[in-house]
């Protein structure tokens, strides 16, 4: 029972940035930790905020949320909206008094594999040091 | 509004005909009711407007689901009391026609009291509140600035708990949807079965948005931040070249 | 009930030596709707591929998962595999259980199974709400349009017509030839330029196919891949021209710069006026060249990469038109990129170019003394400044982008990096393509480029145009937008979101609702995410689909434990 | 264009929320618009209420009447209908005698057309054989509150449950079932009122509730003594009430002393601590209700069940008093008008006696003809007298009997050897199937009358819109057959008029009239013109004079787990969808909230049964069998299933238990032994 929290994490990776960073991190052999699930979208902009609640709600210990650079985004202003719109869930899901750190927004271009490895170490300790989602444990 | 029955009811009055016991006291969200008869009348229809019914009207003009040209308003100032139950800060209409000119109220108490919580604190107030929900809709079919049909809330996709009460993501999705377009006329919470302090998430959310995005609905000439795009930042960014 | 198929690759040792294959296999037969679960050693080999197809028919299977590598690669050849065995190419789910599990995971066996079985869950999980997609086509217009009438312009206007398609060349001043014009040699082989030019322009005059618009501006683009108009004003007059493809050859223009006294002191010259004299067989005896003017440093970090072989070029020409004349190049590092370019470099140190290195905190500084243009430079070899007496001073500034390219790139609807050159869909995966289909760059627009470079690119670019052109059709993956009109309530979120309005609300029997252009349709999504009564969806990436990956995921892990 | 406000009385369950049905002038139904200022509703409702207009312009509508010829149900005209049930009906009663044929009333329908139903039956055909669903439901609730207070119906008013600092719920999931009486006691909860909830099932109310007791189904009795020991043994009884006001509390303290906590536990799985906890805040809290429904009532010891509830309120002194007393939720918009207006086998309207000759002589002169003697047959007992073929037609106003009543085998079994069965319905249903005749009834929006809500409040119903095709108001069908059968006193111009008829013989409706309950909310005992009508009952005295404790014992409920059942089945009902379905199904938002049958079984169950959440399992009783989806849930205790009897694809009621209550008849519809696997 007391062993390590071993968080759930989701994240959704843009088809031409972010996704391809990830699988350079994986062609460069960049290890990092195996918590994190990634679902593949053709561009952040695409990212429902409904997935985001949903996941969090049903106890999802943090989502991810990767696009491509402002800017270089092969659909000219989809992560704009990302920007937009991860930052006001994030709101959200703290004014009910969950931590607004399950949430995270960032940009990984198709070069960045380290990148990729970086923001995926990063999360996963951030998480755990936040613990399991309180969710999980609330019956409604 | 008029009498009947010993009850006020809502009334569509046409030219000529006896208006009756006409009140002013409404206790109705008129707007939301004006959007079910709208598609069933023609010509033009005035409406008693509250500034929040001003405001919720401007958020359905702009996206064109209201023809502006067919509405005519008659500014309905709210009463001290009504003022006090909707903790409002922006009481009194363009043009006060009837009803009073009352002060602001000075925020909401519950709000302010929950941003002092600790989020442990919170999250505990709001799930014990959600527990009460039986998923009625009154939030979304009262709602003035609702205007699908039927709602995405009503399926399983995102809300997977079958039966009631549903779970965190109803509320959170919800607040989301409502972000850019609540004008606190707070009919969610005085419709709500379980009295959820329903207006003060939505003013919770409301505060977000404006520290977001520097944006309050309710103004027919701006427009919702989240169908624009970062203006702040020039359609260029870092290079990923030699990839 | 759908009836999934899933198939874990091996990859040889590369998943296998990590992830434990045999478990997520029998872990997969467990999963809803899963009728049978097999693994390969390598399923995209023959034999892999072939078993699948085996397995499909013998199964009566109607959706396949395969867990190995990236989609981004592999993707299209399992689809292949699908059709080949009768099912829609649309109903196959790929899962990357390499590049995102056992590559990154390698130090932990047992995490990184777990995670492979929990990524087959959710692929599950979405194949089973698959469905089957037609892939729409559309018509091409058999006539393409190249923006630009520079060389990169001129090389891919002439191998189409070559390629005997209608082609309109459209170029805003008065004579073809852009940048090169002011140019009589081109390095390092010494070619005339002229002759270059005047062959490409002879090609397009002589062809009937070709259509050649001086003076002309781009002033609208409407349409999509295969069915653009593109409006041009041509001498003040409004055309419009139906076309299959675009090409994208606006070029780039020589920075001018502000430093060292330019404008001011007489004898300062950049590189383009040098050429001008050197054409008019001016040769000055002295001549010192100044590298990285205005590049490479805060404001403009990038490389303009030609500079430093246009000076190397240039000085060569003054020794080898007067070997007593005395040539310096200041520069920060030498980029003689190429071996012919090498070759310049050791012919100008041999025949006594003077190189000498000056770092971004020391620059040069260049003034008038009795009568004489003096450059003063610190040299860090002898660790003194010497002052270099000199005719002229030659500033190597770096190409920038077209004023106007942020208007091209609006009108066009294509990105622009921040340099605000234009930005390619993908330098390896898809280069001289836009992420829009339909649209090509080449030439120094797309980056500052040699002679030879915007040759290439001008060809690569002329070809993949000239694909749809000649097929006559295009297919539209079907990845794009749908809209429920029945669901949807019409408040035009999703018309705001579309960066390529290709939605708009119009009245479907009788009820006001979107709709989505599909040809416009570039399937990103955007307006999928704003719709607040999903009302929106895309093909392949259906709001269920996604739901149902996140349950999974949360069925085996959240509630697993 | 323009659209009018109709403000009417809610279609769906006993709490009769007030709200306006939004037409157009070209008579389409558009929506609900909530009543702001309705005393009950507070302007507020559920989402049943929200579509209340849903299912009123459906296309399945029966439009005209049918008649069977050959294999099939044909169209045909009213007058042809007629002419074949009173052909029939006439026939019958001759070769039979008219205790061959019975009348369902329906607990839908008005309080004006149960009265003419009644009316029917008694005068024109010359019975007492009328009856309805009230049997399934609450029978119980009136034989056991009649016999401990005098009176069948809630002692004190919805609104009344803000103000109770204790609400004690067992055997209703309030929350789904009656939500706006569920919001009431969230009002309460909300003020730091103490809610327990009593039942085998965690319900939303449970989940919240301060104290949740689970005991296994059919163990009520022995919880309930249990509380009244503890009570008594700790002194937490009302002495000066019990003495003042109440009999045989020496034969209850004999009968309870038993009941020890440790004993109680072994029968019912409620841990002794909080047995004790629950009697204690009970007894020693002033303001305390207590709310109860079916899985109370529908036990074959129903009555002595809700007699021990009873016991244990009068034991408290809880009762009498405004926000304290004992209130059954009556589950149909008029199952409570429907009883008060006589559609009883054994009572006229007002709960008066058949058996009572001065009353049988009272109604006898004002119908001015012979009334037939004994008591007539239950729902329940009518199904069992057609199986043996003593009974020979049904006249179904507005009933589904093949999906609502239990061990649907033998009701089908029952319907197929009738000679004459006629359906008044308002969509074609599971029972019009078995219909020689097929009447098209309009619905609630349709006509105007009177529902009486649980709380005894006479509220109007008001026409909105036309019915579709040739359908009628059941009024006017029964008044057109009741003179057809040569009867008088069947010629009334409006239900107003039959109100009027009705409160001159009910002593509890005398002063109601729809001049005078169309501003306010007006509740029975209404006893005159100038009364305002009454909130709180048995304040003074109980009706009856005395309360009566009745000593009742725990039985084993009738069917037991066994080798080859072991599991306990209980039924009951979901938010979204209501009784037998035939409106909340054809009710978009509704069905697609809950589209589906399933049964709920406790994770520990199914882990043993290697049964997935979401997978098909097979649900069998001794009587039936049927497939359905498995919820795989821990809000039921481990050894019991719950299944929503809504769906006529699984037919919760294909499995129950037709053990009738001797005392009320009513059937065990909340305990029967059945075995579930995989399908």
């Amino acid at each position: 029972m007391m062993a390590e929290f071993d968080p759930t994490i989701l994240a959704f990776c843009c088809n031409w940035c972010s996704y391809a960073g990830a699988d350079l991190a994986g062609v460069s052999r960049l290890q990092m930790p195996p918590n994190v699930h990634v679902i593949r979208v053709m561009c952040s902009a695409s990212v429902k905020p409904e997935y985001l609640m949903k996941a969090v709600s049903q106890g999802v210990d943090g989502v991810l949320v990767l696009g491509c650079h402002i800017g270089d985004c092969h659909y000219m202003t989809g992560n704009h909206r990302t920007a937009k719109r991860v930052p006001l869930v994030k709101k959200i899901i703290r004014d009910v008094g969950i931590d607004e750190r399950r949430v995270r927004l960032d940009w990984v271009s198709a070069a960045e594999g380290e990148k990729f490895q970086k923001v995926i170490t990063e999360f996963v300790n951030e998480i755990k040091g936040l613990g399991p989602n309180p969710l999980r444990s609330v019956r409604f | 509004m008029r009498e009947e029955h010993g009850n006020v009811a809502p009334a569509l009055v046409s030219k000529g005909e006896d208006i009756g016991d006409v009140r002013i006291d409404v206790p109705y969200q008129l707007v939301n009711i004006l959007e079910t008869v709208y598609p069933w009348t023609s010509g033009k229809i005035a409406i008693l407007t509250r500034r929040c019914d001003e405001k919720a009207l401007a958020e359905l003009f702009k996206r064109g689901l209201i023809d502006e040209a067919r509405i005519a308003m008659i500014g309905l100032g709210c009463s001290k009391e009504q003022v006090r139950l909707c903790r409002c800060e922006d009481p009194v209409p363009t043009k006060v026609d009837v009803g009073e000119v009352s002060a602001p109220a000075k925020g909401d108490e519950l709000e302010a009291k929950l941003s002092k919580m600790s989020s442990e604190e919170r999250l505990k107030f709001w799930v014990g509140q959600f527990k009460k929900c039986n998923k009625c809709f009154a939030c979304t079919s009262n709602c003035p600035v609702c205007f699908c049909d039927d709602c995405v809330l009503e399926e399983r996709t995102f809300v997977s708990e079958p039966g009631i009460p549903p779970g965190m993501s109803f509320h959170l999705i919800r607040s989301f949807h409502l972000a850019d377009k609540c004008i606190e006329c707070g009919e969610c919470e005085r419709s709500c079965p379980a009295s959820i302090p329903l207006l003060t998430l939505r003013k919770t959310v409301l505060k977000d948005v404006k520290e977001l995005f520097d944006y309050t609905p309710g103004d027919k000439k701006t427009t919702s931040p989240l169908l624009t795009t970062l203006d702040d930042q020039p359609l260029v960014g870092d290079e990923c070249n030699e990839c | 009930m759908p009836r999934v198929g899933v198939f874990i690759c091996h990859c040889g040792h590369n998943i296998a030596s990590v992830v434990d294959v045999e478990k997520v296999a029998a872990y997969a037969k467990t999963l809803p709707n899963v009728i049978v679960a097999e693994h390969n050693l390598y399923s995209c080999s023959e034999e892999g591929l072939g078993s699948i197809k085996k397995s499909i028919e013998k199964n009566k299977l109607d959706r396949v998962v395969v867990a190995a590598c990236t989609p981004r690669t592999h993707e299209p050849l399992f689809r292949k595999i699908c059709e080949q065995a009768g099912i829609n190419k649309y109903l196959f789910e790929f899962v990357n259980i390499r590049e995102h599990v056992s590559w990154i995971h390698a130090k932990e066996p047992k995490a990184a199974t777990e995670k492979a079985k929990n990524l087959v869950a959710m692929g599950v999980a979405k194949a089973a709400l698959l469905e089957p997609q037609q892939e729409t086509e559309s018509s091409v217009i058999p006539r393409a349009v190249v923006i630009g009438g520079g060389l990169a312009g001129l090389t891919a206007a002439s191998s189409l017509i070559a390629q005997n398609i209608e082609t309109e060349l459209i170029e805003k001043n008065n004579e073809l030839g852009g940048i090169l014009t002011n140019v009589s040699v081109i390095g390092p082989e010494f070619e005339d330029s002229k002759k270059l030019l005047d062959n490409y322009a002879k090609r397009l005059m002589g062809s009937p196919k070709a259509h050649i618009h001086l003076n002309s501006k781009v002033t609208a683009v409407k349409g999509f891949i295969g069915n653009f108009e593109v409006t041009i004003n041509e001498n003040g007059t409004e055309k419009k021209i139906p076309a299959g493809a675009i090409i994208v050859a606006t070029g780039a223009r020589e920075l001018v710069p502000k430093e060292y006294g330019f404008g001011s002191l007489p004898g300062v010259i950049t590189q383009l006026e040098l050429e001008k004299m050197l054409a008019k067989g001016q040769v000055p005896k002295s001549a010192v060249f100044i590298q990285c003017v205005g590049s490479r440093q805060p404001g403009r970090e990038y490389c303009s990469r030609i500079c430093c072989n246009v000076s190397l070029k240039n000085a060569l020409r003054i020794i080898r038109a007067n070997p007593k004349s005395s040539v310096s190049i200041l520069h920060r590092d030498i980029m003689s990129y190429g071996t012919a370019s090498e070759r310049l470099y050791r012919e100008a140190s041999e025949k006594g170019v003077k190189f000498m290195r000056y770092g971004l905190d020391s620059p040069a500084k260049v003034s008038k003394r009795d009568g004489h243009l003096v450059v003063d430079v610190y040299d860090e070899t002898l660790d003194e400044i010497l002052g270099l007496e000199t005719d002229l001073v030659v500033l190597a500034t770096p190409m920038t982008s077209q004023e106007d390219a942020t208007d091209v790139g609006k009108l066009l609807k294509v990105p622009l990096d921040k340099n605000g050159f234009f930005l390619e869909a993908h330098v390896k995966l898809r280069p001289v393509e836009f992420a829009t289909d339909g649209i090509f760059i080449c030439g120094s627009a797309r980056w500052p480029s040699s002679a030879k470079e915007v040759i290439c690119q001008g060809l690569a670019a002329a070809a993949k145009a000239a694909i749809p052109i000649r097929r006559g059709k295009v297919v539209i993956e079907a990845i794009t937008a749908q809209s429920d009109p029945e669901k949807c309530a019409a408040c035009g979120n999703c018309v705001a979101a579309c960066p390529y309005e290709a939605i708009e609300i119009t009245t479907i029997n009788g009820k006001m609702a979107a709709k989505v252009n599909e040809a416009l349709c570039k399937g990103c999504g955007a307006c999928v995410a704003s719709c607040p009564n999903d009302a929106m969806q895309q093909r392949g990436f259906t709001t269920n689909q996604l739901s149902a990956m996140i349950d999974a995921l949360i069925k085996s892990t959240v509630e697993g434990t | 264009m323009s659209v009018k406000h109709v403000l009417t009385t809610c279609p769906y369950c006993g709490t009769g929320c007030n709200f306006f049905l939004q037409v157009s002038d070209d008579g389409r139904l558009l929506g609900v618009v909530p009543c702001k200022t309705d005393e009950i509703s507070l302007g507020r409702l559920c989402i049943k209420g929200y579509n209340a207009h849903a299912f009123v312009q459906h296309p399945d509508r029966l439009k005209h009447p049918l008649i069977r010829e050959g294999g099939g149900l044909k169209q045909t005209t009213w007058d042809k209908a007629f002419d074949k049930i009173v052909h029939e009906v006439t026939r019958i009663r001759e070769k039979y005698g008219p205790d061959s044929i019975a009348v369902l009333a329906s607990a839908k329908c008005t309080n004006e057309e149960n009265y003419l139903f009644q009316k029917l039956a008694r005068v024109a055909i010359g019975t007492n054989n009328v009856d309805h669903c009230a049997r399934l439901c609450h029978a119980s609730t009136v034989s056991g509150l009649l016999t401990s207070f005098g009176s069948g119906a809630m002692t004190n008013t919805i609104p009344e449950f803000d103000n109770a600092d204790c609400v004690f719920v067992t055997g209703s999931n309030t929350l789904e079932a009656h939500p706006m009486i569920g919001a009431r006691i969230l009002t309460a909860y909300d003020r730091g009122a103490k809610i327990i909830v009593v039942d085998p099932r965690e319900t939303p109310l449970s989940r919240i509730a301060h104290l949740s007791l689970h005991q296994r189904p059919g163990t009520d009795i022995a919880w309930i003594n249990g509380m009244i020991k503890i009570i008594i043994d700790e002194g937490l009884h009302d002495q000066e009430f019990i003495k003042n006001r109440t009999t045989l509390f020496d034969q209850l303290k004999e009968a309870v002393k038993d009941y020890t906590p440790e004993k109680v536990e072994s029968i019912t799985g409620i841990p002794k601590k909080d047995l004790i906890s629950a009697a204690r805040i009970y007894a020693k809290t002033e303001k305390a209700m207590i709310a109860y429904a079916m899985g109370i009532t529908q036990h074959s010891n129903g009555t002595n069940l809700v007699k021990s509830l009873a016991n244990l309120a009068m034991v408290c002194g809880h009762i009498g008093k405004e926000s304290t007393g004992v209130n059954p939720l009556r589950g149909q918009c008029n199952v409570q008008g429907s009883c008060d207006s006589g559609g009883l086998p054994d009572l006229y309207p007002g709960y008066q006696r058949v058996l009572d000759p001065d009353v049988r002589s009272k109604f006898e002169k004002a119908w001015g003809k012979e009334l037939p003697g004994g008591k007539g047959l239950t729902l329940t007992c009518a199904i069992k007298e057609a199986m043996i073929g003593k009974l020979k037609a049904l006249i179904i106003f507005g009933e589904n009997i093949m999906l609502s009543d239990p061990n649907i085998a033998h009701v089908e079994e029952a319907l197929k050897g009738l000679e004459l069965v006629v359906v008044a319905e308002i969509f074609p249903t599971e029972t019009s199937k078995f219909a020689h005749v097929v009447l098209p009834a309009a619905c609630y929006a349709e006509k105007d009358g009177t529902f009486t809500n649980t709380d005894r409040a006479v509220r109007r119903v008001r026409k909105a819109v036309d019915p579709p095709g040739e359908a009628r108001a059941d009024w006017q069908i029964a008044c057109e057959l009741g003179k057809r059968l040569g009867a008088s006193g069947f010629d009334f111009r409006s239900p107003s008029e039959v109100m009027d008829e009705m409160a001159t013989l009910t002593p509890i409706y005398t002063g109601i009239n729809y001049q005078k309950i169309d501003g306010q909310v007006i509740r029975w005992p209404c006893p005159s013109k100038d009364h305002p009508g009454t909130k709180v009952l048995h304040t003074q005295k109980f009706t009856k004079g005395l309360g009566e404790f009745a000593p009742v014992q725990h039985a084993p409920p009738a069917e037991e787990t066994s080798e080859d059942y072991p599991l306990i089945l209980t039924t009951g009902r979901n938010l979204f969808q209501y009784h037998t379905g035939t409106m909340t199904r054809r009710s978009p938002k509704l069905e697609r909230e809950a589209p589906e049958p399933y049964v709920e079984i406790n994770n520990g169950d199914a882990r043993k049964l290697e049964i997935a959440d979401g997978e098909r399992v097979m649900v069998s009783s001794r009587r039936g069998a049927i497939t359905l989806k498995a919820r795989v849930t821990d809000r039921i205790i481990s050894g019991s299933i719950f299944i929503p009897f809504h769906y006529a694809e699984a037919a919760a009621n294909r499995l129950t238990n037709a053990a009738l209550d001797p005392i009320s008849n009513i059937p065990e519809l909340k305990v029967c032994a059945a075995k579930v696997q995989k399908a």
